[in-house]
Order: C-alpha cells, then structure tokens, then sequence
C-alpha cells in the first residue's frame, strides 16, 4: 500500500491520488529497511515489520538491550485500541479535528501492528539536521536524502536494499533508539498491550458436559410423550386464556374472523395445538373463518391443518373456512390489508382459476372483521400488525413463549384485546375441556425442563469449567 | 449528479408514502398505495436475484471445494421446488415437500435450539456479575412460575407470576420498546433527509 | 393485568404526526449543527469500541470478519435494523478491504443482498481497492433465518474468521452459530426485544434496544451524533410529560 | 406433458405418500439432529437441502402471488397499468447488482424501498408503538383510582413501580452523557438512573429467556414425539 505522506491515509497500491485526501502520490516514496528489507512509509521512525530503526546507521540495525542505566524512564504507554468513540472534548476548529484524526490514524496503525504505539515521530522528533529531515517534505521530497528510493524503483528492485551509507545519528536519534531499545527489551507492558488487542476467546464447553446437557434435555423432552401425568394440571384456565375463550364463544354463527398465521414450521409444535383447537372451535359455531399468511411458510402450515383434521376439511368444503393465500411484503402486506382486503387479494384472482380466493364472501374492509386473530412466532411479525394496523383492530394474538414477555405492553396498552401463550395455552385448555388436543404429560415436561436449567445453573457454577463469555 | 437523483429519489417516495399514511387524502392514499405496491414488486424482483446469487454461489462450490455435495444437495432441492411451485401451484406435490422436507428440517433446526440455547445458559448463569445474577434468578423464577402444575398446586403462584409479567417484565420491555420506537424513528429520518443514503451503499 | 387507566386511547394518529413532526425538526436541528463539527460525550458502548480494535486485529493477523446480516427487510421496519447492520459492514469493510481478506456476509432477505452488495462495494472503493469486488462475498442463504444459520457456520468452518457480526435482525439462529463456534468473537445486537433478549445471553459483545440504531455516531458518522442529540432531547421531553400527566393523572386533573 | 406428471403423482396411493414421507421426514430430523453428537457434516447436509427447498418455494409463492399477476394485467391493458412496466422495470434494473460496471443501476430500485421503508417504519414506531405506550405509562398513582382500599393501595404501588421501572429503562439508553467540559447535573443523574435501569432491563430479560427456554424445549418434545409417535407407527406398520 501508499501511506499518504499528507494524511497518513492507507491507499491501495495503485492507486494514484489519496482516497482520503486526494493529494497526488506520484511522487510518495518507501524507506526499505536495512534489516528486512520492508518497504515503509517515508517518515517511518521504526520498520514496520521488525521494528528496526530506520534513521539509525546500519550498524546499529539490530539494537542491542540498552545498559540498564541508560534506560531511560519507562514511558507511559497509552493503552493502545482505547480509542474512545466518545471524545469527552468538544474542539469547534477544523484545524484540531483534523489532528486528532490525524492522530488517532496513526494509533490505529499502531494496533494493526499490534504493538504498544512506539513514540509518535511527530511528536517526539526534534527539528532535525539537513541530512536527517525527512519530516520536512517540503519541496522536492528527496533532496537530502540518500536512503530512500522513488516508487518504480524501489518496487522492482528485490525486497533487501543495499545497506545505506554511513550516516551520523544525531542525539535525537540514539534517543529513540534507547527508547525504543527499552521498550523491545521490557515484556510487561507489550504484553499487557497485546491482551488488550487480542480478547481471549471463550473456552468451547468440554464435550462430556455437552453430552450430559444433551442427554438431560433429551430426557426431559421424552416426558411429553412418555408421561403418564404425574403433576396436577390446572383446574380453572389463566386469565388470558379465559378471556380468548369468551372472546370467541360469544361470536354468533354470522360472524366473520381473520386469521393470520404468522408462524413457521420451527414453531409448529407450540401453536399448533391451540390454533387448532381454536379453529374448531370457531368451525362448530359456524363462524367463517379467512385465513391468511404473510410468510410463505406460514400458509403451507395453515394448508396442512385444514386437511389433517376432518371438522376442518369439512369446513373448508362447506366454504366456511377460506384460505385467502399469501399476503406478500410484511408491513406493506398489512398496510393494504388494512386499506382493503379485496386490494390485499385482487392479484390472486388474477391469474389462477382453479385455486382463486373467491372473495364474494369476505368483507371488503378490514372492520367487516367481527375479530382478528394473529398466530405468531416472531415479535416482529406482531409488531408489525400492531403497528401497522390502526389502533381500532384490537387483534387476539396467540403467541409462542419466547415472544410472549416481549409483547405484554402491547396487551397492556390496549392494542392487543388478549394475548395467550402457546404452550401453557395448549395444557390449560386441554386440562378445561375434553378437546382431543394431546397435551398430557406436557405440564410435566416443563417441570422437568426446570429442573434441568436448575441442574446447569448449579453446574455452571460448581464445576471447574470455566467457558465464560470475553468479558 | 447520478447520486443527487437517486437520493431524491428516495426521500419523495418516502414523503408521499409517509404523507399518505398519516393525512386522510385519498389522492396521496392512492400514490402510498401505488408506492407500496412497486415497493413489493421489487422485493419479489430481489428474490429472484437472491435466486440468482444461490445458484451462482453453490454452483460455484459445486465445481470445486470440501462441501461440493452439500452445494449439488442444494442446487438439485432448490430447482425441484422451484419446478414444483412454478409448475404446479398449490398442488399435492409442493403440499408434499412442504409437509415431509421443508417442515421436519426446520423444525429440527429449531428443536436443536433447546440444546444450544442450554450451553449459552451454562455460560451465562455463571455468577461473576450482578447482571448474571439478575439474569439467573428473573430466569429461574419465571421458568418455575410457567410450569402449569405450579399454580395448580399453589394457586397464589398463579397471581405471582402475572404480577411478575406485569410489572417488573412489563416496565423493562416497555423502556425497550420506548427506546426502540425513538431510535427508529431516528433512523427513518436520517434516510427521509438524506443524510443517510443506505441505496448508494455510502453513508 | 393490573387496571391501569390509558388516557391516551383511541385515535393516535394526530399525536403521532406531532411527535414526528417534532422529532424531524429536532434532528434536522441538529444535523445541521453537528455538521459544524461539535461533538458530544458518549455513553461509551463495548461493542463500538471493539469493533475499531476489531479491525485493527483483523488487519494485523490477516484474517477475514463474517457478517450475519440477519433478515430484516429495508421494505418494511426492518429498514432501521438493515441500515445499522449495513453501517456495521461498511465500517468493517472499509477498514479491513486493503488487507485483500474480503468480508464475507449472509443473508436471509433477498431485497438486504443489493443492499448489502453495494455497502460493501463503496466501502472497498473508499479503501482504496480501484476493482471493488461486486459483492459476490455476500451469499443470500433463503428465507428462513434458521437456514442462514447453516449456510453461516459453514462459511465460519471454511474460512475461520476472526469475528461474526451479527447486528440487524437477528434471533435465535444466532445460538446456533456462537455455541457452534465458541473460538469466534461474536458481535450480536438486535432492535427487539425477544431476540435482543437471546442475544444478551448468546454473543460476546451484545448491544441492544435502541444502542443498535446508534452505532453511526459512535463508528465513522459525526452526522448522527445530530440524531442522537435529537432523540435524547425528545427522550426528556417525552419523560417530563409522563411525570406531568402522572402527576395531573393522580391529583385528578385529567383522566 | 404437465398434467401426466400429475396424473401420475395423483394416481401413487395417499398412504404410501404418507408412509414415505413419514420415513423421509424422520430421517431428515435425524440427520439434523445428529449435530448433538458432534457430527456435523450430515447436519449440514440437511441444512443444505433445507435452504435450497425454502428457497424455491418462497420464489414459486412470490412468483404466483406478486410477479405473475401483474405481468398478465400489464400484457393485457398495458395502457391502463403502465405503472406496472415501471416497476418490472426498476426490478430488472436491481438485477444488474453484481454485474461489474452495471452495479450502480440498482441504487434507484434500492432507493425506492428503502424510502418505503422508511416511511412505514417512521409511521408504525410513531403511531403503534411510541404514543400508545407512552399514553399507557401516564396512570394514575393514586389509590382512590384504584377503588380504595388496601387492593386499591396495591394497584397503585404496582403502577407507580411499572411508572418508575419504565423511565428508568428508558433512561438507560440515553446517549450524551455529562463530562468534564459540559457537567450537566441532569445528565449525570440521567445516566446513575440509567444503571438502575439496566439493572430492571435485565430482569426482563432474563423473563424472555425463560420463555425461550420454553419455547425451544417445546419444539424440541414435539420432535421426539413425532420420532416415537409418528415414526414408531409407521415402522410398526411395515410389514415385512
């Protein structure tokens, strides 16, 4: 790469004016480094890939540790990625800005060296002799200066330059030469630089704990299935499935529901259940029911459970259930839905004969709805109902548990009239009506999943296994 | 100049959209419609280049490189639906993958949730912060207030855990939630005003 | 549920068009002074500082960064969630394309791909790199999150990267990849609050809420820090009226 | 030639279907879940075929439900739905993305639904969600609201809790901060109360984990009991 001698901006190799700045770099040279032979920025101190001071003689490429008592103070160094984003200062020049841009550049190439930031040149250099000054770039770049070579040149020549001519080093540079020779030579602040670079990495869990958590969690998800029903299911469903369920038994035979399936397959075990027992519910009271899905999965779902069950499938050939298809676009879906379902839907009888929505039974606008019930796995999805949909919907949201806590302000605030967890849902209503709904055992599965977490967090904490988080 | 248009671009369409939602025009109504519209054709245009990028990306690695037979499984599974769904729409066949293959892996992927959502647990729960402890025991007691049986067994547990949703879980999603609509609406803006120009894929 | 008394019921509509109306103003307000220069002091957030360090060490051990973009669709309101998952590419983009390590990304939303794509091909350009890529380091990996879960750890076995960023709109798929690959530092930040929940639990830096939607300020834009003084002016504003309204709720002057 | 395919799908007995599917589907969840044992190249395998399957069906349901009856109203009355050609147009433009030189055709097509978004994320936060919640925040404290009483008493310590709870939340994420320059007393009291804040932010957290925890273990079971329910059945229905 170029380093701009302007603005100390990285550029591509051939690139021929500064990204950053836009000065021309015709005229940018490399120092090589009499040690290794890597090409550096013109007023590198150091190489930057061995470290060797490049204004010193060649003699003294390899710097020896410095005598103990020539080592001078050990400088403080600057913790080196604590570049606060927050810069507690407010400078209102362009002029410091563009300093501290300057130099917070060259810390960042200081990390990407992965070293302590050695001493900044700029700073820590003092006007230097003619033959020395690279830093003052004035002028023809190159006048004076015997050790560095023009572009073209030092590309093609072989990555190990000539040693340079003897050349005097002035105070200022055996300075930085002790200091950086101390520096090299000191272990504990590099290292502690370096931890601060490089964050340690979490342990991966041993692989007998994970088998034993696998093999914990595995039996406890057996409990469902295999359970006889050891524990107690409540008696009297909670407050939230009580009120789905006057909710829906108070709809007469002429009233008409939406129904958005807004989950997918992954969490088909949780609602299927109860948008099951729902549907049939709402079937038996002849109330017509309009399906629909803004996820592509979620109406393959919807599909599957009106022909696996037989009240349904009859409701479907009755014409009181109708799938209205697939309302594409999320939020936008919701949006022209609410404007109008006939517009949500016109696209659909466009085209396809056979398997067209046929809309002379649904209302044209969305309050034609006597209620909307919304199925959903992902908070956004809800969110995008509730937020999309005027605040009149009052939709009943039938979610998963993940979901649940996240939308307990929705139902607060009024936009959602109920909202019933899945799960918990399933169990109560199985446990209150004699519904086919197989959801023995389930209350003892939760049971044994709590015993389980218990276990992992006794475990995390008793067993010497320490696989925490970077922090 | 190219870059001018297309910011312009964006921030009328994003006005008359927005105007459109919140004034009760019909004239603008019908343009937000229209707007919302193009906006979903696009979308559905985008998919096919998300098509495009697939076959492209797996053909690639079919032809070379370790998972040659994952990218052929791919490729054969994405032209098979994508022949079924074009050809034969709603029909028993796409009914077939959805409910035998579709289904089951996603629902596998997501079982498997369970397992790995356990090692995080093992990582989290870890006392070495207030946080972790918070997160502990808020976890703990929530899990146990959820399990049916506990309010069987001890009814009031059943008002605890409303009041726990209610009140402490209620207040820290809504000042989430608070935050989340502030910061978004902040986001919409910048991109309303042009200062943020995302489709240029500059700032 | 406790009974709570919602004054606020009904027609919303006229409300909300007076609190964007006072939030555009306010962020113009301050766009436009912060593009003077000035800037404020910051809540320091982890995960915008690491990610500076972030590039640094990808830079200097040569690896390559892997980005889950998640799901969330510009189209939609999941515009704000993509437009911090994009700042977060370009950022990463920009400082680590000269170190011929592309960033490799993975999405689930077929219209975040273009999106995507052109982020990342600005950012190389603005590195430097005069034949940018076209963005064919970004795969789209279908629709469902849970598939780019798959797609992303294979591309993590293949390529080992340094760190996974997965900011934007992503959930529980995230789980997958951090318990999948422990050894990668895992950037994770979501706008919701379900995901933002497992995310907290999942990554090694989480950022969450309303912090996702702020990283331009922190990062590489000094013009949001104009927005982000607008959203904490509107923050006060908006907390002084619920004291005032609870306080005039309970002495029954209102509601 | 279509409809023979059909025919042919349509003449092969529900049940065999059913029974092939079972063992399909039972495989696949076995392969997918043979990551537990560490082994991961069949779990990929499975998650191959999973994003090529996802992917073509969503293209087949957004080609049959969004593209393809637009173009047949734009062949039949292209003068009533010019609009129409626009839009496919700008969707050709967006497949350019990727095609070299041609890249920056597709900014207008990304400027356009970006600028949908915008405007409908604008709206919902504002509309759904900000106003709603804050109108919901402003309650009562006092307990005569409530009816009185100890009950009454209750209800509005649990309001003025929920009240506290939520500003201090909300503070938490307040971004400019106090510092040496500019040490405004409210902001260093915004942000103690913004620690506090985290502190209840965690609580809820730790409510939504549990929930996940649930959620997942739920999934989770529903395999297993379709592993030795459905699955069972149909091995114990084989006849050898």
């Amino acid at each position: 790469m170029i380093v701009c001698p302007n603005c100390q901006h990285q550029n591509h190799v051939q690139a021929s004016h500064c990204a950053q700045c836009g000065q021309s770099l015709s005229d940018a040279v490399y120092r090589v480094c009499p040690s290794c032979g890597a090409l550096n920025p013109i007023d590198g101190q150091f190489c930057q890939r061995c470290l060797t001071d490049l204004t010193a003689p060649a003699a003294q490429a390899q710097p020896a540790p410095a005598p103990p008592d020539m080592a001078p103070e050990p400088t403080p160094i600057e913790s080196a990625p604590a570049e606060p984003a927050a810069q507690p200062a407010k400078p209102n020049t362009k002029k410091r800005e563009a300093k501290r841009k300057k130099r917070r550049d060259r810390k960042e190439r200081a990390a990407q060296r992965d070293i302590a930031p050695l001493p900044d040149p700029a700073e820590g250099r003092q006007p230097q002799s003619p033959e020395n000054g690279l830093a003052e770039l004035g002028g023809d770049p190159l006048a004076g200066v015997s050790d560095v070579l023009p572009l073209e040149t030092a590309v093609a020549l072989p990555h190990r330059g000539s040693p340079p001519a003897e050349l005097r080093s002035g105070h200022d540079e055996q300075e930085d030469a002790r200091l950086f020779s101390s520096l090299a030579s000191e272990p504990a602040p590099l290292t502690a630089a370096a931890q601060q670079v490089l964050p340690p990495v979490r342990a991966e869990l041993p692989r007998w704990l994970k088998l034993v958590l696998a093999l914990m969690l595995l039996l406890a998800a057996c409990i469902p299935t295999l359970s006889p029903g050891w524990l107690p299911t409540p008696t009297t469903p909670s407050a939230g499935t009580n009120a789905m369920l006057s909710a829906l038994s108070s709809l007469g035979s002429d009233a008409q529901v939406l129904v958005a399936y807004e989950y997918g397959p992954d969490h088909a075990a949780e609602l299927d259940p109860v948008a099951q027992r729902v549907l049939e519910q709402l079937a038996d009271q002849g109330v017509r029911i309009h399906l629909l899905s803004t996820e592509p999965s979620g109406l393959g779902l919807a599909e599957r459970m009106l022909h696996g069950s037989d009240s349904l499938q009859g409701g479907l050939d009755r014409g009181q259930i109708q799938v209205l298809g697939l309302l594409p676009g999320r939020e936008i879906g919701v949006r022209t839905l609410m404007r109008s379902v006939e517009s949500a839907f016109r696209m659909q009888t466009v085209t396809s004969e056979t398997h067209a929505a046929d809309l002379t039974h649904t209302p044209t606008r969305i309050s034609g709805f006597d209620h909307v019930i919304l199925l959903g796995d992902d908070s956004r999805a809800m969110r995008a109902w509730i937020e999309q949909a005027p605040p009149t919907l009052h939709p009943l949201a039938i979610v998963t548990a993940q979901v649940y806590p996240a939308l307990v302000p929705y139902e607060a605030s009024g936009q959602l009239v109920t909202l019933v967890q899945g799960p918990t849902a399933a169990i109560e209503l199985q446990a209150s009506t004699s519904s086919r709904i197989t959801a023995t055992g389930a209350t003892d599965g939760l049971a044994a999943l709590f015993l389980v977490v218990l276990c992992v967090a006794i475990l995390a904490n008793v067993l010497p296994v320490k696989p925490g988080k970077t922090r | 100049m190219r870059r001018i248009m297309v910011a312009a671009f964006a921030v009328i369409a994003g006005l008359l959209v927005c105007l459109g939602l919140l004034l009760p025009s019909p004239w603008l109504g019908r343009v937000a419609d229209l707007l919302l519209e193009g906006a979903l054709i696009l979308a559905a245009f985008a998919l096919l280049l998300g098509l495009l990028n697939v076959l492209r990306s797996h053909a690639q690695k079919a032809v070379k490189g370790p998972r040659r037979g994952q990218s052929i499984v791919l490729i054969v599974a994405l032209l098979l639906t994508l022949a079924i769904g074009l050809l034969f729409p709603q029909s028993a066949a796409q009914a077939w993958v959805f409910d035998y293959v579709y289904s089951p892996i996603q629902a596998s992927l997501g079982a498997l949730l369970a397992f790995v959502a356990l090692q995080a647990a093992f990582r989290a729960f870890r006392l070495r912060t207030v946080d972790a402890a918070i997160l502990l025991v808020s976890s703990l007691i929530m899990l146990f207030l959820q399990i049916p049986a506990t309010a069987a067994l001890w009814p009031r547990l059943g008002a605890v855990r409303d009041w726990m949703l209610a009140v402490p879980v209620a207040a820290g999603i809504r000042g989430l939630l608070l935050g989340i609509a502030l910061g978004t609406m902040a986001t919409a803006l910048r991109v309303l005003f042009a200062v943020d120009r995302p489709y240029t894929g500059e700032e | 549920m406790t009974p709570l008394v919602p004054l606020l019921s009904g027609n919303t509509e006229p409300i909300a068009l007076i609190v964007i109306l006072i939030l555009g103003a306010l962020v113009a307000l301050f766009t436009l002074r912060a593009r003077g220069g000035g800037r404020m002091a910051l809540r320091p957030l982890r995960v915008y500082q690491r990610l500076s360090e972030l590039c640094s060490q990808a830079t200097e051990s040569a690896a390559t960064v892997f980005a889950t973009l998640g799901s969330s669709a510009p189209e939609g309101s999941g515009m704000a969630s993509a437009q911090a998952a994009l700042m977060l590419l370009r950022f990463v983009g920009r400082n680590i394309a000269h170190t011929g390590r592309p960033v490799r990304a993975t999405t689930c939303d077929a219209a975040l791909l273009p999106a995507a794509q052109g982020t990342l091909t600005q950012a190389e350009r603005s590195d430097g790199l005069r034949h940018p890529r076209t963005g064919s380091q970004i795969s789209f990996a279908g629709p469902e999150p849970l598939g780019m879960a798959v797609e992303a750890e294979c591309a993590m076995a293949d390529d080992a990267p340094l760190a996974n960023l997965m900011v934007g709109d992503v959930g529980a798929e995230a789980l997958l990849l951090t318990e999948m690959h422990p050894g990668v530092i895992h950037y994770a930040g979501s706008d919701d609050p379900a995901d933002g929940a497992l995310l907290q639990i999942a990554g090694d830096e989480t950022v969450i809420g309303e912090d996702v939607l702020s990283g331009g300020a922190y990062l590489d834009r000094p013009m949001h820090m104009g927005s982000l003084v607008a959203q904490d002016t509107l923050r006060v504003v908006l907390m002084v009226a619920i004291l005032v309204g609870v306080v005039a709720a309970s002495i029954g002057l209102w509601g | 030639m279509l409809e023979g395919i059909q025919n042919l799908f349509a003449a092969i007995p529900a049940t065999y279907l059913h029974a092939a599917g079972t063992w399909l589907a039972a495989i696949l969840t076995l392969l997918v879940l043979s990551y537990i044992v560490g082994y991961m190249p069949l779990y990929r395998l499975a998650g191959h075929l999973f994003i090529g399957v996802s992917a073509g069906y969503a293209a087949g349901l957004a080609w049959h439900t969004v593209l393809w009856p637009r173009l047949v109203l734009l062949i039949s009355g292209p003068a009533q739905h010019w609009i129409y050609a626009v839009f496919f147009a700008l969707g050709l433009l967006l497949l350019t993305r990727g095609i070299g030189p041609l890249s920056g055709l597709a900014d207008l097509p990304m400027a356009l639904l970006f600028g949908v978004g915008a405007a409908l994320a604008l709206v919902g936060a504002a509309m759904g969600t900000l106003v709603p919640q804050v109108g919901v925040t402003i309650a009562s404290l006092s307990p005569a609201s409530y009816g009185g009483g100890a009950a009454g008493w209750a209800l509005a310590i649990d309001a003025a809790l929920l009240l506290v709870g939520t500003l201090l939340v909300f503070a938490s994420f307040h971004h400019t901060q106090a510092s040496e320059e500019r040490p405004a007393p409210g902001l260093r009291l915004l942000s103690r109360a913004g620690i506090v804040g985290r502190k209840v932010l965690y609580v809820a957290i730790g409510a939504l984990f549990s929930g996940a925890l649930i959620s997942f273990y739920t999934v989770l079971a529903g395999r297993i009991q379709f592993l030795i329910s459905d699955w069972g059945a149909a091995i114990a229905g084989m006849r050898f």
